[in-house]
């Protein structure tokens, strides 16, 4: 039980992520593999806030006013936070140009199934 | 009729909402020093009252109040402005980023010079991440020739 | 196919859950990451930059470099999507 | 401002900025974009020798973003190993962008050319980016930068472009995504995020299962980043159907600054003990190199189509690489260095001379070259080809020689006979593949010529100035580096060997 409590965080994410990467590589659907994509990198997002945590009553990191003495363990640890925000923006950015191609292929191939993408192109041959 | 109808509700309060989206979104960049948010989140919050005109009435709408260059322009203005602040550090004699040597133009101390050069950046930011969602949604929605029901 | 992909799926999960056993306990106070680097920013926030949100002080001047990066990425996505989807009329 | 002192800031910031007024002066002048970023390629270039030589004259550089001191703001680390990448990369992004005028006119609509551009400098700032930091999350960053750039650049190619550019995709985000838990596993166990401050942290817990859960996510991120053997299959797809530029580009600077990573984090940010001997993941890897050095030649002889045979060629030579580091002496690492500058000249050479043949001719099946009197219509570019494929399979004194001599003799020093004969089999591979094409193109069309009318008369359609320049500076280079070759590695690679090797 403790060990449950201690390390489910973990446990979670690592489940969501192997949901997000079963869809990235078994499906064949294009959009239903970016909707992968996203799971996964949403996973990722899930386990580096987890561990910005501290229990025992600690509040998001933005400082009281008039505080002299400030005491790290009053405050969540900002740092994941920060480099979350800047994969959460690298994430909107790749899910933006991979949907971009997704639409570049329908307009090409009139389909988004990766088999009949592929018997096409072998027709074509 | 109904349908109609439907339209002038959803279009009037859309018209309404989208200046105070606005608001807020210039609220939740300017406040980034005291409260959560910043750059990022208010730039979202600024292209959704874009986007929900677009969804609302056409991508007209956008495009006679943003045209497309002004829209590209703004994009780089973005990154500019951020990757300016950080050469003009430079240009004053510090290291790149480092907004404390800004108190040599700015009324204010080192430290505070620092608050100010955060909140340029932040800006700069906004108005990239603006830019850019309202960009890629038109390009997207409507396959790239930004025209009402372009997508085949 | 699938059943490979399914395999290869719990294999991975597998390992990284027993990886997991080594790690530091949820929300605890005293793990490295909450201990080496981090109690500086909230400590020296104010003090240094003059901005009580420890996370935007952290994102735009400790390491505004990475968000450089990140608004440099954004603006690649943009240029991207346009260069890549954009039909204009005259060509 | 004193130039020197900022260059490692400057060779990121200025394509950077460069890449966003380019954007806003194509919405002006569309033919001002090509002479800009050529004429900021070339002040990188410069910016990056000056580096290097700071380099070697004063150590290491160190140079602090924001003032900030590590581990709590970024740092760049910049030693001969980071300057040397360095350099490589802005000179063959410089020579690749003069070359591209025409092709890319020929190869992309006339509204999208300043965006190419922009895109192009995109890649070279994050390629840079990664080379120069010393922050593990900062080169996760720009490795997005660039594989956004490559993604799109990859996609403007040929008719099945697209589709090759979502798998490439798929693959990449993976390999970043893992990379980016490999970081965030060695941050939750030490609590930092400069490779300094880790490599000090680490030594102390090397027995978690934890750290060595972040290696295997390391190595495995940024192997599918360089296509590493069993997950290569991404790169021929793109490579072949990406604009010959971009190709050029990509296959000769985007593997080389993947293996960068890798000897980063194998050496800098882990000690050489704990790659080597802790872990069997030397003995792993080699085997993995091996078979991507078979695989690849082989695979790369069914070819008909001569841009995916150099990208299977690519796929083996990328397995030298990684076997030259993961052999662990002093010889083979050397000799893994060296190959990574000569592999990317001649990478870069090859596909230049593949596009200025598609250019012309408009065809880049290899049976095709028979009738096609090569030799007699582009004799100075077949020429360069000449002196890269004696390079590629290792004829001295070009450069591939050299690097190759490196890598055997450091397998035969550790006494792994059977690396050395993978390496002297992909050679002879490669002199069976590149003599089969020289002979299509000197020797077949004369003797097919010879009982033909014969009155017909050859119209020379050599390639344009703009390419031929770039290509002949590509060939010069590679017997240049081939001469000097003792030079560079006494003056910067000896120092570039890990200590402990």
């Amino acid at each position: 039980m403790e060990l449950i409590i201690a390390k489910y965080n973990y446990w979670i994410y690592i489940m969501l992520m192997m949901i997000g990467f079963y869809a990235m590589i078994a499906k064949k659907n294009l959009v239903k593999k970016l909707v992968g994509m996203n799971i996964f990198q949403t996973a990722i997002i899930l386990f580096f806030v987890s561990t910005a945590s501290k229990k025992g009553g600690a509040t998001i990191p933005i400082i009281h006013k008039g505080q002299e003495i400030i005491n790290p363990a009053h405050y969540m640890n900002p740092l994941p936070h920060v480099l979350m925000l800047t994969a959460i923006v690298v994430m909107v950015s790749t899910f933006g140009v991979a949907l971009a191609l997704a639409i570049m292929i329908y307009k090409k191939y009139k389909t988004l199934e990766e088999d009949e993408i592929i018997e096409i192109l072998r027709n074509r041959r | 009729m109904t349908r109609k109808l439907e339209n002038i509700v959803i279009q009037t309060v859309s018209r309404l909402l989208a200046p105070f989206l606005q608001i807020y979104a210039l609220y939740v960049i300017a406040h980034g020093h005291y409260s959560p948010g910043g750059g990022f989140q208010g730039g979202c919050i600024l292209a959704a009252s874009f986007i929900l005109l677009v969804i609302a009435y056409d991508i007209n709408a956008v495009k006679s109040r943003m045209s497309e260059k002004i829209n590209t322009l703004y994009t780089g203005a973005g990154v500019f402005i951020y990757a300016g602040i950080g050469l003009l550090c430079l240009l004053l004699g510090a290291n790149y980023l480092d907004y404390g040597i800004l108190h040599k133009i700015l009324p204010v101390g080192p430290v505070k010079a620092r608050a100010m050069g955060t909140l340029g950046v932040e800006i700069g930011v906004g108005l990239a991440v603006m830019a850019v969602m309202v960009s890629i949604f038109l390009n997207i929605a409507s396959g790239g020739r930004h025209e009402e029901g372009a997508v085949e | 196919m699938k059943i490979f992909a399914l395999i290869a799926v719990i294999l991975t999960g597998a390992a990284l859950i027993y990886s997991t056993f080594d790690m530091p306990d949820w929300g605890d106070p005293a793990s490295p990451a909450n201990t080496h680097v981090s109690p500086r920013y909230i400590e020296k926030t104010i003090e240094e930059t003059a901005t009580p949100n420890a996370v935007t002080s952290l994102l735009a001047d400790y390491r505004g470099f990475d968000t450089l990066g990140e608004t440099t990425v954004i603006f690649t996505a943009g240029i991207v999507c346009i260069m890549l989807l954009r039909r204009y009329e005259n060509d | 401002m004193n130039i020197a002192e900022h260059a490692p800031i400057l060779i990121i910031v200025l394509p950077l900025i460069v890449s966003l007024l380019n954007t806003a002066v194509g919405l002006w002048k569309r033919d001002l974009c090509y002479p800009i970023a050529v004429a900021t390629l070339g002040v990188v270039v410069l910016l990056s020798f000056n580096i290097m030589g700071s380099v070697i004259d004063a150590g290491k550089i160190h140079y602090r973003l924001g003032g900030w001191a590590p581990p709590w703001g970024i740092e760049y680390v910049i030693d001969h190993l980071n300057a040397f990448i360095a350099i490589i990369v802005s000179f063959i992004s410089f020579i690749v962008a003069i070359y591209s005028k025409r092709s890319i006119e020929q190869e992309l609509t006339k509204s999208k050319i300043p965006y190419f551009y922009s895109i192009y400098l995109l890649l070279t700032t994050g390629l840079l980016g990664i080379t120069v930091t010393g922050d593990v999350f900062n080169i996760y960053v720009f490795l997005e930068i660039t594989s956004l750039a490559a993604y799109a650049l990859i996609a403007i190619g040929d008719d099945r472009a697209a589709m090759a550019s979502f798998n490439y995709v798929i693959m990449g985000t993976i390999g970043a995504c893992f990379y980016l838990l490999g970081v965030g596993y060695l941050y939750i166990m030490t609590g930092t995020l400069n490779m300094a401050d880790l490599s000090r942290l680490l030594p102390g817990l090397y027995n978690s299962t934890v750290i060595l859960a972040a290696f295997a996510f390391f190595v495995v991120g940024i192997a599918i980043k360089i296509a590493f053997f069993p997950l290569h299959r991404w790169l021929p797809d793109a490579y072949t159907h990406a604009p010959s530029t971009v190709s050029a580009l990509v296959a000769s600077t985007m593997t080389k600054v993947g293996a960068y990573v890798m000897i980063r984090i194998m050496f800098t940010v882990f000690e050489p003990r704990f790659s080597t001997e802790i872990l069997p993941m030397s003995e792993i890897l080699g085997w993995a190199a091996f078979a991507a050095i078979i695989a690849g030649s082989v695979i790369a002889l069914g070819q008909t189509d001569i841009k995916r045979m150099i990208s299977y060629i690519l796929v083996a030579e990328v397995g030298y690489i990684v076997m030259g580091v993961s052999i662990g002496n002093r010889t083979a690492f050397t000799g893994a260095v060296l190959h990574i500058l000569n592999d990317a000249f001649m990478m870069a050479c090859l596909f230049l001379v593949i596009g200025a043949v598609v250019y012309r001719t408009g065809t880049r099946n290899i049976n095709d070259f028979n009738g096609l009197e090569l030799n007699k219509k582009m004799p100075l570019t077949m020429a360069a080809f000449t002196a890269v494929a004696l390079s590629m399979i290792g004829v001295p004194p070009t450069a591939g020689f050299f690097s190759k001599w490196y890598l055997v003799l450091g397998a035969v020093v550790a006494q792994k006979w059977i690396f050395a004969a993978a390496l002297i089999f992909s050679s002879l591979v490669n002199a069976i593949l590149f003599f089969r094409i020289l002979e299509k193109i000197y020797f077949r069309a004369a003797a097919e010529h010879s009982y033909d009318d014969g009155h017909e008369t050859i119209v020379r359609n050599e390639a344009p100035v703009s390419m031929l320049v770039p290509i002949y500076v590509m060939a010069a280079g590679i017997l240049v580096l081939g001469f000097y070759s003792g030079d560079i590695i006494s003056k910067v690679i000896q120092f570039t060997v890990p200590e402990g090797f």
